[in-house]
């Protein structure tokens, strides 16, 4: 199952978080981990809401040899990152900017990855292993 | 607080009655406001148990104890946040100490590159963080030779930097531009092998021109060798030589090799930085870079590191991801 | 986590049939041990609810969501506490650096002591913390004159030691130890105030001795008064002058003077480490290090330096709290 | 009223905290605040009771003009501490020693004193004002 909701509205966040919780569970998440599924979700789609105009979060089962995961993409034609390295830099602050909370999303999850480009926009896929 | 605890309590009675997202997503703002308020994590669990009791007067007291005991164990988490506070504190003032530090680097390693009848010298050099890990160095005497050194340091931060004025300063003892290139890294060898950390290693080419009889001669430590261009071959050579990099070992020798310059020769001196750029794999960095020296020989030395500088950061996806320095002696 | 959940478990169930301190204090002590293996607050609140849950079944729903609640909210101060963690890491990091940082420091700012026909010198600076604030160096040409400049860096860290470079490199740059203490204290203003932060001051006093004729020509840019002991009158003077520190503002004038140099002389050059000691504050600390000087006056500079340093240390209450150093110039 | 509890075992950490919670409690603080004044005094103590064979905790409602307060002090005569400024110091790692836990001590109280001997003792003072 692959859900895709677009961001336009703070009830779209909510929206995207409840999905991502309940694919969450069916996985197997315990009750932390789902929390913590829809804190990420929560982080990305506010990037989106806040500092992109155009933007969609997308949630997936993800499966890999003998492993199942959930896999979050955030995708905004926002004004992009203009540099990715320092934004994920801890101690740093970024509040108010695009990467705000992406230091955050990267602890919560296995894995990170961000492609942008100024002024076309940001993609940053997460995924996270039972 | 007792704000705090009003709306909390309202956040927190919303969930109960509908455990809806909504709440958690509200619930979530809240806190991370709490967060940025140093509001500890104990004085949250205190909330949450005045306000259960508070619309809960039946709650059993085996669960207000087990509130009492949270409390009590999460007087520990608090304590730790309260360090990365002040840690936080810590790290921002080291941040400023260190664009001072750069700033005061940045006029100690500054290069002044000589003006000589009959050579023609470019130099150009991109930091990529605040502290350059390059340093270029010229010797000179006005009449007779010209030397010059290419170094990149193996590290990064504040002991690079350092370890770079280092360099700069044994390059100054040696004082004259006569100096055997062979000789210039045995002596600094010795120095940084003593004086720096058994971590930090320089990478050095070290070139010298003879101006009266034109003759280029040069010995390298572990750096990225320079590329020739020989305009009667109408080719391009590598100079690289075997030996180590400087500060492994006290007690290194170094080869020196001598090439003739001729009317329309150059060699470009350069850092691992300008050629290890991701590009295409199966195209060779390096003959994009003699490629590029072909199009703008016509330039000044200066302007071919411009271009040089220029082009190959388009080439690049991600920006540079190294120091970049380049070097060219036109003859 | 299973393991942990039992303990917990233990332990809760102790408090709440007996809420005792003795339990308190034994889930403090567990989650502390907690905390170091990085369980975040929300695994905590989640293992209390799962427990609450096994050992009282009757848990009405409102607790059990509250609890929801809680560990839904307590992510955040997990997040900020990983944070903490790699703030950690990043700390140490930093302080390895910064010990590198400091061996290379000490290198690049050595100073030697000249051993000059005629005029016995002896010197002692003992760094506060990592890295040298003070540094002292000598321009001698061999033959007519010595010169000595004493240096305080106002600040600390890193671009303090960097500043220090930059003194060091100001001073190389003069050449000559003929020139005047004057000029060379409005070159070093001027550099200083050019290329160093603006909030970078540095104290220096310069001496210069002209062996020929024995006389000291001395000038100060707000440093701490030379000691100047005059045999013949058994008394001793203070050497000051009015001049600003270095690098306040870029076109200083600083004054200079001379004094003759005779036969059972010296002048003890210091920093303000050296009289800022606390000890008794009806007796002035100029007087106290005076009379050490008359005590040991017999000794060799360079021993009469040392003998100031141990006996002012064990005046010093809680040890020395600034960078301490000593020249003394002894005909 | 001022009580003096000897620390030579770990049950006598144990009785000073309960001691300081219930004068924390007749003082006025509330749960949070008796639960912060036990851990200092469980801090203090046990850095007598691992590092110093002799000490004493001793509590007492302190006043002054219109505040009251509870100010804690902890003497031994342990090993001393070398460098008072360097154990202060945050981030630094002075576990396994006898200043260990003195920032977390001090971040939890208003004022915090400490005078040490090497080989003769330490004398830590704490207060916290309502
Ligand atoms: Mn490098
Ligand atoms: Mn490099
Ligand atoms: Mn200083
Ligand atoms: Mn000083």
């Amino acid at each position: 199952m692959k859900s895709t909701i677009n961001i336009t509205t703070e009830w779209d966040i909510v929206t995207a978080r409840e999905i991502g919780r309940n694919e969450a569970k069916r996985i197997g998440f315990d009750t932390v981990n789902q929390a913590r599924i829809a804190t990420v979700i929560s982080e990305l789609a506010r990037n989106i809401y806040l500092y992109a105009s155009v933007g969609a979060i997308t949630i997936e089962k993800i499966e890999c040899e003998d492993k199942v995961g959930i896999a979050i993409t955030a995708i905004d034609e926002g004004p992009g990152i203009e540099d990715v390295r320092k934004v994920m830099q801890d101690g740093f602050s970024t509040s108010g900017s695009i990467g705000a909370g992406l230091p955050g999303v990267k602890r919560l999850t296995d894995d990170i990855e961000i492609q942008s480009q100024l002024e076309e926009g940001t993609t940053v896929r997460v995924t996270k292993w039972l | 607080m007792k704000e705090l605890k009003t709306q909390y309590k309202k956040i927190l009675v919303d969930y109960i009655a509908n455990q809806s997202e909504r709440d958690l997503y509200i619930g979530q703002n809240f806190i991370r406001q709490l967060i940025q308020k140093n509001i500890a994590p104990e004085e949250v669990i205190h909330m949450h148990k005045q306000v259960m009791e508070e619309i809960f007067p039946e709650l059993p007291a085996v669960s207000k104890r087990g509130y009492d005991f949270l409390i009590e164990i999460m007087v520990y988490f608090g304590l730790t946040l309260k360090e990365h506070q002040i840690l936080l504190e810590q790290q921002e003032e080291m941040r400023i100490e260190m664009n001072v530090a750069a700033k005061i680097q940045s006029v100690l390693l500054k290069t002044t590159v000589p003006k000589i009848d009959g050579v023609d010298i470019g130099m150009l050099s991109i930091p990529i963080r605040k502290m350059n890990g390059d340093y270029v160095h010229f010797l000179n005497d006005e009449e007779n030779y010209v030397g010059v050194a290419v170094t990149d340091v193996v590290g990064k931060g504040v002991p690079a930097a350092l370890c770079m004025s280092m360099v700069k300063y044994g390059l100054e003892t040696l004082e004259y531009a006569e100096n055997n290139p062979s000789h210039v890294l045995e002596v600094l060898n010795r120095i940084i092998e003593k004086s720096v950390d058994d971590s930090m290693f320089v990478s050095m080419f070290y070139g010298r021109l003879d101006l009266a009889r034109s003759i280029f001669t040069y010995g390298s430590a572990g750096h990225e060798p320079a590329i020739y261009y020989n305009a009667v071959d109408d080719a391009f050579y590598g100079l690289g030589a075997k030996g180590l990099l400087l500060g492994i070992m006290p007690e290194m020798k170094y080869e020196q090799t001598e090439i003739p310059l001729y009317e329309g020769d150059f060699i470009i001196m350069l850092t691992d930085g300008v050629t290890e750029f991701r590009y295409d794999d199966a195209i060779d960095s390096r003959k994009i870079i003699e490629q590029l020296a072909l199009t703008y020989r016509h330039l000044s030395a200066q302007k071919m590191c411009e271009k040089l500088y220029e082009e190959l950061q388009k080439l690049q996806e991600d920006g540079l991801d190294d120091d970049f320095t380049v070097v060219i002696l036109k003859k």
